[in-house]
Parts: C-alpha cells; structure tokens; sequence
C-alpha cells in the first residue's frame, strides 16, 4: 500500500473523482498550474486541463458564487479557500445561497459543492493564517462540516465530500499536512510515512460523513477532539496515565451522536478539545449534547480544553495553542474535579 | 498644507421630493435608430460609446426604425403585447389579493413589462435565467401556468416550494428560472458560474442575470463581471435600471457620475445601454448579445432603463420619497402602450382588439386564480403539513432533524 | 414619562447621542430621507444634515467598511443593516476588520461602531426576513452582542453601545418593535404604551452592558431568554403554573454570569429558549456554561427550546417558532424530567 | 438553436512560463512626455484616456520631460533615490534575517520601491495611508525609525504591537500609517470611510489606499470605488499593479482585456495609470490626485504599473510558475536605477556618490538591526508575557478573558 502524507492523500481524492466523474472541477487561488500554496492541487491542471483544474480572481465571494451557480448546472465544483481565514468574505455566497438552495427550490436545485480549506495554527501565522471557524458552520442548517486527521481519513472523507449532494466545508488541519503534530511544537514530527495512517489505498474508497473514529478505547474519561487535537489528546493521554477514551469526530455536522453518547456513559466524564476559541465554539454544542444525552451519567462537569478568546497572536502561538500540558491538566479536572 | 479649504462631504439628492414637481429633465432621450448595430464580434472597446447612449427603436409615431429594429412578424409583436398584458394583469390581481389578506407580500413589475417578456422572447427557451423578484414576466413569457405561480404567492397546498419561500421567490427547473432569493444580487455570479458550467461541458446554452441598479453596489456584481471577463463567460448580464431602490433614487448607487451600464467599461466587456419601455429595443439588445454569447465572444452588460411605476411592494409607499405623479412624467412611456401603438401603426392591431385582448387576460387571470384559491392561501391557512418543514434541508435527513420533527409531534 | 414604543425609543437614543456628540453619524440602507424601512430613524436628516444621516449604496461590507475608516478617524458610526439576514456580505469586514483591529492594532486603531440590525420572526417574512444570527457574532472575539426586549432597555443599551469603544451587534427582535408579542400570533398584541417598559425619558441615560435583568423571579426553574422570547417565557410560566424565574440576558457578550449562576443554583433547572437555530446556537454556550458553573446544583438536564434546524419557512413561521406551548413543555420537562 | 457552435471556456495563460522566454512584447510603452496633464477639475469622462495609456517623465536617457515633470529640486530627488535604495538594504537584510531563522516571515518590495517612496513625499504628511504590504517605503520616507519596524518583524519585547501580528503588518498612527490587515483589500473600502469622516468634519487631510492588482477582485474594491464615487470621498485609490498574485499572472485577476485603471471608468472616476517604476511620474500623479481631492472634486484611482521582482514572500519560489529571468527582461527598469541615472543626468550625482550612499543605508540598517536584536527575535524567543495576550481584544478585560487569563497562569 502506497504511503502519503495528507497533501498526498487530498490530491489523490481529487485525482481519482476527477477520473471517475468529468462533472468534477477544481478551482481556486492559485490552485491551477502552480498547484495551491500547500500543494494540495498540484499536477490536475495538467492532467484534467485548464477547464476542471484553474486559477481563480481573488474573490472567495466570487468563487463560491459561481460554484453555486455550476452545482445548479449539474457539475460537482471541488474549491479550495486559501486559508480558512480568508472564507468570510463568502459567508453570504455559503449560508445565504450554497446552504438554502436544496430547501428553497424544494429539491429542484442543490449544491454539490466541496469547499476545502486549511484551518488551524502552529506556522507562526498569525491571526489570519491560524483560525479554525468550524462552529459557524455548524451552526448553518444546510451545510456539513467534516475536519479529517490523517491521510487516510482525509482521502475517504473528501471522496465522500465530493460524492455528497449537499454542500460540504472540508477543513484541513495544516499542522497535519506532514505528520501526526501532537502539539510538542520543540520535537520533530513523525512523518505520515511512518505511521500506520499514511497507508493509503491508490484508487476509490470513501470514510463516510457522519461517522467518528475510536482513536484510542477507555474507560476513565472521554475525549471529544477532532483534527490536531486528536494527537494533542492522545499526547496528553500517554503523558497523564489517564486510560482516556479518545474519539476523533472526524465530522463535526452531522455528528455521530451514538458513539459520543455511549462512550460517555461508559467513563461518566468528558473533556472536549477544540482549538478554536472557545465561547460559542463547537464544544459548546458538544457540552450541550453531551448533558442533554447523558445527565444521569455525569459524575463530574464536562471540561472544555480550547484556544482561548482572542485573535491567534503570531509570537504567542504556543501559549495560545491547547497543548498536551493543558489538555493533561483538564483531563485530571475531568477524573478528578480537582 | 498646499491647499486647506474645507473638505465637503457629497450626498446625492435627487431632482425632486414629495411635494415638488417630477424632474427627468437629465434623462437624455436619444432618436429612436440613432444608434448604430455593431458587429456580434466587435471589441468592446470599439463600441464603448453604446455604454453611453440609448438603444431605442420605437419612434415617436409607434414606428420601429433603425439597424436595431429586429423585424419581428405581426404575430410575434401581438404575442409580446398579450404576454406584457397578461403580466400587467397577473401583478394587478395578486396585488389586490395581497390587500384582500390572501397572502403576506406582493411586488409588481409595473411599466417593466418589455423587460421579462422580451428578453424571454429573444432567448431559447432552454437559456437558464437567474432573474430578481421583477422578472415574473420570464416565466409568463415562457408559458408557465399562471395557477402554479398563484400556488407560491398563497403558499398553498400545491406550492411546489412548500410554502417555505416568500411570495414571488418563483423557482422552476423546467421553465429554466433558477430559485429567486431574497438576497439581493447573489444570482448574478452565480449566472456567470452557470455560463462557465455550460462552456466547461461543451454546451450551447447561454446563461442570462438580472439585477437592479440598487444591488449593483454589491461586491457579488464585481465579482460577476470579473469573472464573466475573466474566463469570457457565455452570459448576459442585465442591469434593470428603475430609479430607485425601495426609496433610494439611482444616484445613491452611483448612477450621479456615470451610467450602470459604464460598469462594463472597467472590465473590458461590451456595454448595451438600453430603453427598457421599448419591447423592440430590449428584443433586439438581448438577441445581439445571446449571438454574441453562443459565437464564444463572451459576455454582455445590457443596463434597461425604465422606470418602477408602483411601489416598491406591497409593503412600501412611495409617496413618502418621491412626488405621487413622478411616473406620468417619465420620459420613456409604457411599454405596453407603445407596442400596442407600434402593432396598430402597422395595421396589424386595434383599440378594439386591445379591449378584447384585455378582457381575455383579465379572465385568464381570473380563471386561473378561481383554482388556486381553490388549493388554499395564506390567509385560509391551507397549506403543507408542518412534517414538511424538515424536509429539503438536506437530501437524508440527519438524526437531529428527525428528532426535532419528532419534537414537534411528527 | 413619555410613551414610546421601540421604534421610538431607538430613535430617541440615536436623536440624544448626535445631539450630545457630533462624532456620531447614522447611515445605512434607506436610513437618510426616508428614516428607514422601520422608520427608525426618521427626522435625524432633516434635524442633523444630510452628512450625519444619510443613505447608502446597497452594500453591506461597504457600509461596515466605511464604518471601520470612520472609527478610525475618530467618528462614533452606527450603522444600521436593514434586516439581520442580510449582515453576511459584512462578515469579513466586521469579524476580520471591525473586531479585530484593537488586538492587532495594539489599541492604537480602535473601532467604536454600533450595528443595528432588526431580527426574528413573526412577520411572514420568511427565511430571509426572519433570522437571529447572534450565535455567530458571540463566537467572534472583539465584538459585543446585545439584544434589548423592550423600549427602556433599547434606548438605555442603544446609548450605552454608542458609547462604547468597542464593536456592538445591536439586535432588535422586530416583532417587539410595537409591543410584548408573546407568541400568541392569534391574539393582539398590547401596545408598549400600556407598557411600563414603554415609559421612556427623553433624555440621556444608559442601561449598562453586560447586566441581565430579572424579569421574573421564581424558585423552581430558571429560564434563560432574550428579546422576544422574554415575553413568550413569561406567558409559559402563567400558562403553565410553573414558578419560574425568568432572567432576560439583554447583553449576550459579555454575559452577565453571575445573575445565571446565582439563579441557577437556587433553581437547580434551567430551560434555555432562543429563537435561532438549536445546533450551535447561543443555547449550546449557555448550556455549557451552566453545566461548568452550576454542575453540583443541576437537578436535572438543561432544556433548549429553540428555532428548529431548518430555514425559517413562510407559510409554517409558526410551526418554526418556539411559541409558550413548547416553552411551556420545555418548563415541565426542566422541572420533572418527562 | 440558432447557433449551436460548442461553447468554450476561456482560462487565461500568461505569454510564458518557466522554461519559456520572457515575454513582454504585450506592454505598450508610450514615450516619456507624450501623456498630456488635465486640470484637477476636468470632468473623467473627458480625460478617459489617461486610463488606457502610461504616464511617464523619465526618458531612456534620465531626462525629465512633458507636463507631467513635478519639477522636483536635486535635494528633494536625491533623499527620494536615498529612501528609495534604503528601503531596499532593509529588505535585502531582513529578508536574509528570515532565512536566519531570526523570524518566521518577510516579504519584500523590490522593484516597487518608487511607489511607497515617491508617493509619501508626494502627499502631506498629515494625510491618512492604508497600505497593503508592500508599502513599507511609505514608513520609511515618513521618518519612521528603522528599529521600530524591525521590533514588529521580529515580535521583540519592544514590538508595540505585542508580537500579535504576522511580520510587516505594520501599524503607526503617529505616521498617519494604518494597521495592516492579513485580509486582502479590507482596507481600500476603509480608507474611502476615513475620506469621508474628513470630510464630514471639514478636515484638509485626505485619505490614501493601496491594493494589489489581484485583490481588486474583492467585492472591497468594488465598495471603495462605489462610495468614493456616490459621496466623492477625498481618497487617492491606488491599485498597484505587479504583475502578479503570487503566482496568478495579472490575467486571472481582469487584466488581458482592459486596463486596471479603466476599473475607474465604471464609476465616473478619473483614472491615472502610470509607470510605477518612474519615481517622478509616480510622484506628480499622486499630486494631481491629492490637489484634486483637496479641492472637493474626489476621488483618483491610479494604476501604478510595475513589476513585483522578488518572491511573493519568503514562503515563495516564484521559479514555480514564472521564467526564473523573466525580471530582467522587465521593460520599465528599476525605479532607484532611473532616478539615479536621472540625478546623474543632471550633474546633480555621481557613481561614487551612489556608491558612498549605498554603503551609508546598509550602514543605517545594520546599526537598526544590531539596536533591535537587541531586544529579541522571535528566534530567541523574548517577546511579551504570555498575558498581555488577552490585552485589547476588548478596551476592559470582561470576566471570561480574566478568568482565561488565569487558566494560563497569569
Ligand atoms: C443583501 C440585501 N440587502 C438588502 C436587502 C433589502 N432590499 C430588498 S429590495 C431592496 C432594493 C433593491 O433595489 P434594486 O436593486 O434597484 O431592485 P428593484 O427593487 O428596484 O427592482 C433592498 C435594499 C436585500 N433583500 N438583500
Ligand atoms: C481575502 C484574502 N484572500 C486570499 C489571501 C491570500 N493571499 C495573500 S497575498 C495574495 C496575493 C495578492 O496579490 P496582489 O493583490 O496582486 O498583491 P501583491 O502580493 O502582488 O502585492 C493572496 C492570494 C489573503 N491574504 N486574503
Ligand atoms: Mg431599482
Ligand atoms: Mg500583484
């Protein structure tokens, strides 16, 4: 089996819907013939050609407006935001046009729309290199929102994204482009090809929406993360000695409720790890559910480990970034109420 | 400093306000045929002064003269004119059955007529359109029943939109009128991703935009025009150019300095300025820049000058901004009378017909409203099962929206 | 004491700031000549000069872009967006630009505006007449949300949000534009002048942000509202017989915790009732909040009564609002569990 | 259909790419002196022309010629050549400081060098700027002390802006400098919003905005340019036209069927499009645009044509996507290189002057640099404490930032 690190793997979803489905075109910022600024495009333009795979005008507005405008025609647009930053000025284009289209006509017209972009800090870039605005979409009816954590993942969740009739945010956690990132930013990361998650099959598979992963079983406490935090957790999880169970949602809308229900009645406690800020954050609605679906169970407060509320500061990043130690220390509080 | 006199800020005002008499003595009125027909191939730069000027081909004694005259047979004129009176009819049914609490909203196209009705006469029935709230007359036009329209503005129990939209927010795949949203100018690119769609898959079908000269000011029309210059779209983009934006006249949109249609100028695309009240001007207009479209030469702006004669909506009163007799005094006439002036300086068409033809809308509009009511309004309550209501948001309804509908009783 | 009803009393607060400060200018959609679609601001042009109240191009990030410059200069800019559901083309301007700038600017550049925008249901108006968007904003660092429920408070937190030096999203449920609409959409509804909330001063004085207010104190259960939901609250507890204490948040950012928590754990139950979205809406984050401050005093699960997860639909608005019946379910279920 | 020919999608492809030979044959040069010089007053639409042409005074031998020769003395050229060649020591060396691995970011403005230079002596120094950037040179030629930028670049303890911003997103309100924003034409629409309050305050100080030739594409720019247009704001629009979008060729962004500059024509306003590699040209266009809007008739915008010579920032390789020479076939030249031939040509300068110079500016950025590493890179890791994070997110801490202040530690 072929390994690929998560640009790879991305590229290669591209490539095999591309193949399978000339309905299927790739469009964005400098994603033609130079391949996207982290690559993940690289090479379609030049084997699908300049009209599946092209450079588009600065216009986030502009380009899901006419992705909109070719999901109505019948084609399947794959586009890519820069950074996830860089997706409100489409806000209107998404909640207002992509997300109401298939309820507004009564199903005459859908948009089959992929919006990929990357999300997430740890480059040293600052306040608009950095944010992870999952929760906004969460809270527009109409749209999903999956955040993959590794090759394997990333490639099946962005087949099923692309083969999905409704309009799908495809986060892409850049810290997780090289290798599994465990927020030891002083440690060199071990790339995908060395783990067992950069195996990733040549050809069509899909990893379906609205389905988690079990990224390590216990029976202490549970953990709710997705993309980076997966690993963070999982890093915090060894370096605590708490038998955490880990889930990696992998899709944030819809969510697998059963599996985040079932595990935290199994441990009676919960951490949620996110590292968008915090207030309205997706761990909100997790700590919401969470209580609503398993009062009886808790026996200590559902923790919320996540970037705190303020833009991501370039020098800071480290202190911004929820970390194994402050991913340890909620599990303690979480296990222990202390 | 060099220079220090006080900097002013400019507000535009228009020409009169309730109370004072209507001025449209700016509007520059150019001869009807005055204007030349440029070759479909042209380089905009070549023709940029029809961005200034007025396509117009109806003259002053109902003859249509001039290269853009597009030598429509009697039978086709008499066809425009019924579908302009049918629309006229259809807007002043449903505004009364608005006021008579039979649905929530209403808005009219009144005096705009030539502009649905023509463009869908110059087009292929199989062009998709992405109009605004204005253009019911694309659909008429296109011949789709009156009865399924009158279904939306009830949202009644055979509103194929399940009554979740707004009345006149019209969507039909088949008719090739894509969903109305309320959002203004956001079907504008997305028209141009459509044409792109059709170029990319090796298609003949040209897309066609409506916008008024209000929502040009959002960003979606730049990035309407960019795109479709960009990639040289085979759409057209139209600027219907009414006046006024609820109670903002056009020179709060920027049309104090220049035309809308000079937006195109900027983008290297070709620019038609248009009398919007001229059915023969608008039909032929729209039929140069569909061929320009399908010979691959790109887009077109087309700005159709006309003028809003009723109030913005059922919910708006225009005397409060503008004086009451401002639309007697504008300067381009009715559509409807001057065709019909047109059809009757040909021989081809009489008061009397007229009359007839009137009265033979009117009842078709009757009729037709006779069996919607029969499916319920807004006002009696008939209308879909709240069960519906989850439906749509997406194609498998997820776990939570079933058991919210459970919630509700569903 | 004057009477005035909403309308009124927002232009009341808007006639007394421009008259204190002549930094303050109003502009917006149809705002100049006209005073707005819901004639909020009818007579400032004519009392102020077209320069200090005055139309705009129809442009939501244009009207939130020249706000920025303006507040940069040194003006107090309240702008007013004509229905809530259209502040999306905004977003980049007001979460990248407007709220940001004091962090990145290290206070050298600030952004003192007031956004005003009408929102919810209860007019017919469909799904583009008809949202509450709050959810978003609260999760955008750097802004403020307020949400006033009756004539006194809006003039109070209108003044008050004038005043402050950072970004306020000002919402105003208009259905309580002309009085206490409780949901009972059959019934009339009393006008603000048989109100006691409609007496207003003429004059300045402010209602700070960031304080709840207790619109009924009660012992069983604590109902967490805002805007029109306060009065729909307080028809459920009559209608239901249920004790409750309804608290009415008026400020969503920063929130007044203390009068949550202190309720709560008298009450040990809390219902949550919004009209937006349920999934990730402002419900998720009081939930958590509750569940992280009052855990030990929580007696059973945190009820949300919320708009449905669907667009807001036309003919069945009712069906979509959460209306004193399902209140009135949510309370029992807050305080015996069925 | 009637014509039924396949459409086509057109996708822009720049004249060459890597492995090609450069390839400017496409750019008209007019030459220097042969653009005429309106009066501040004139109507747009009767100076449309300086849109589609190219405003230049420098000729091949570095002589000022035609009406648009400032008439700069040899003092005023030679601290213009001075900031200009001292921008570029700071670019070079900080950039290497990058490389270092002292900070994580840098981007440079080579070859762009007269825009920020010559467009600040040209403007008062009350007047409000905001820039993208690549207008460093404006901070420079303002005064502003080297070491102070360089604390932003490295996020030192001595960055006022607390080491929260990317380097170069430079932020002085004491040089009338606006924060720079990661967001991409935010601040053109800003600016226009700025002019305006001047002008609602009968201020004298005007507005100045820049933009990328890629960035236009923003429904921003389309917003600036609408409300400069309706309330004929006191702002110079600048677009700066590089050639390039990191690696989008100006093509994708609008630029293979018109000028940026004809943008302008779309809202009634004037439109100067200038070689921005002639500092003098680039100087007496910004003056005609400042005296214009100093005397209340608004808004310019200026396309500044130039060539963006360097990577589009350290994380760039710009061999990727465009021929790795394709710089030196640049047919306007280097800004510093033409005005120093300029002030040579004048008897004003001297090889060994420029020479001496050179060394002095390396010289200034080298003690900067020594002074502010001083106080920290970001590769050494001092910068501010962990709590002045949660400082000025609001102008008081409210009580979750606090509390999260506390989780921290702090
Ligand atoms: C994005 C957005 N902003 C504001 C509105 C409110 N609105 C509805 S119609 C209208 C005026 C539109 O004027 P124009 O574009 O000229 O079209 P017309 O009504 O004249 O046909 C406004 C401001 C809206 N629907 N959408
Ligand atoms: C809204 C937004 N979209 C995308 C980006 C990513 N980006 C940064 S610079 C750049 C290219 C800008 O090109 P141009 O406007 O020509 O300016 P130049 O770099 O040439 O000076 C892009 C796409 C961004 N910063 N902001
Ligand atoms: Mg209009
Ligand atoms: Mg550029």
């Amino acid at each position: 089996m072929p390994k690929m690190n998560m640009v790879q793997a991305l590229n290669s979803a591209m490539d095999v819907m591309m193949a399978r489905d000339d309905n299927v075109v790739v469009f964005g910022e400098d994603v033609g013939y130079f391949g996207g600024v982290f690559r993940c495009t690289e090479g379609l333009q030049r084997k699908y050609g300049p009209d599946r795979a092209f450079d588009t005008p600065i216009a986030e507005a502009g380009i899901l407006a006419t992705a909109v405008g070719m999901g109505a025609y019948g084609l399947r647009p794959v586009v890519e935001i820069q950074f996830a930053d860089y997706i409100y000025p489409a806000t209107d284009q998404l909640i207002s046009e992509a997300a109401r289209l298939r309820y507004r006509s009564a199903g005459e017209f859908t948009a089959p729309i992929t919006v990929r972009a990357p999300c997430g800090g740890g480059i040293f870039g600052g306040q608009t290199h950095s944010q992870s605005p999952e929760a906004i979409f969460t809270h527009v009816c109409g749209l999903k929102t999956v955040m993959p954590s590794n090759p394997y993942d990333a490639k099946g969740l962005l087949i099923s994204a692309i083969e999905d009739d409704d309009p799908v945010i495809f986060l892409e956690p850049k810290r997780l482009y090289n290798g599994p990132f465990d927020g030891h930013h002083d440690r060199p990361v071990t790339p995908w090809t060395e783990h067992p998650a950069g195996d990733v099959p040549e050809g069509h598979y899909r990893v379906p929406l609205g389905k988690a992963a079990v990224a390590r079983a216990g029976e202490s406490v549970t953990v709710l993360a997705y993309g980076t935090m997966v690993y963070v957790a999982l890093a915090a999880v060894a370096e605590s000695g708490i038998d955490a169970e880990v889930i990696d949602l992998r899709t944030l809308l819809p969510l697998d409720i059963d599996t985040i229900v079932d595990s935290v009645k199994k441990t009676g406690r919960c951490v949620i790890v996110h590292e968008a800020t915090r207030t309205s954050g997706f761990g909100a609605e997790l700590s919401a559910l969470v209580q609503e679906n398993c009062f009886y169970s808790l026996e200590l407060p559902i923790v919320r480990v996540t970037g705190w509320d303020t833009p991501y500061p370039h020098s800071l990043e480290w202190d911004y970034f929820p970390g194994p130690k402050r991913v340890a220390d909620g599990l303690r509080r979480a296990v222990d109420g202390t | 400093m060099k220079n220090s006199v006080p900097l002013r800020l400019h507000v535009p005002e228009p020409p009169a306000r309730p109370g004072q008499a209507p001025d449209f003595s700016w509007v520059k009125v150019p001869a009807a045929g005055s204007v030349s027909r440029p070759d479909i191939g042209t380089d905009p730069h070549d023709m940029r002064e029809h961005a200034y000027t007025m396509i117009r081909v109806l003259d002053g004694d109902g003859k249509a003269v001039g290269p853009w005259n597009p030598r429509l047979d009697a039978e086709t004129l008499r066809r425009g004119l019924r579908t302009m009176a049918l629309t006229r009819a259809y807007d002043d049914r449903l505004f009364r059955a608005q006021r008579q609490g039979k649905t929530s909203f209403y808005m009219r196209c009144t005096g705009e007529e030539a502009i649905g009705v023509a463009q869908a006469m110059a087009l292929d029935n199989r062009d998709m359109t992405f109009p605004t709230y204005r253009q019911q007359g694309l659909l008429i036009a296109r011949g789709w029943p009156l009865v399924d329209m009158m279904n939306q503005v009830f949202s009644n129990t055979r509103d194929r939109l399940k009554g979740r939209q707004m009345p006149v927010m019209y969507s039909s795949k088949a008719a090739g009128f894509f969903s109305i949203s309320g959002n203004l100018a956001t079907q504008f690119p997305q028209a141009v991703g459509w044409a792109m769609a059709s170029a990319i898959k090796r298609d003949t079908r040209i897309a066609v935009g409506w916008i008024g000269e209000g929502a040009t000011a959002e960003g979606d029309f730049h990035h309407a025009c960019t795109f479709a210059s960009v990639y040289r779209a085979p759409v057209i983009l139209n600027i219907v150019n009414n006046q006024y934006a609820i109670s903002s006249f056009q020179g709060i949109a920027g049309g104090e300095h220049t035309t809308f249609a000079a937006r195109a100028r900027g983008y290297g695309l070709p620019a038609l300025r248009v009398d919007g009240n001229d059915f023969l001007a608008v039909h032929a207009a729209t039929g140069w820049a569909a061929d320009r479209a399908r010979a691959n030469f790109g887009a077109t702006l087309i700005e159709l000058f006309s003028y809003r004669a009723s109030a913005h909506s059922t919910s708006d009163d225009p005397s409060k901004y503008r004086p009451e007799d401002e639309a007697a005094h504008w300067p381009l006439g009715d559509p409807i009378a001057r065709l019909k002036a047109h059809l009757i300086a040909l021989g081809e068409w009489s008061e009397e017909r007229q009359r007839q033809m009137e009265a033979e809308v009117k009842e078709e509009v009757r009729a037709a409203m006779r069996e919607a009511e029969s499916y319920g309004t807004l006002g009696t309550g008939e209308h879909h099962s709240p069960a519906t209501m989850f439906d749509d948001v997406f194609k498998e309804m997820p776990w939570h929206l079933r058991r919210q509908r459970q919630e509700l009783g569903f």
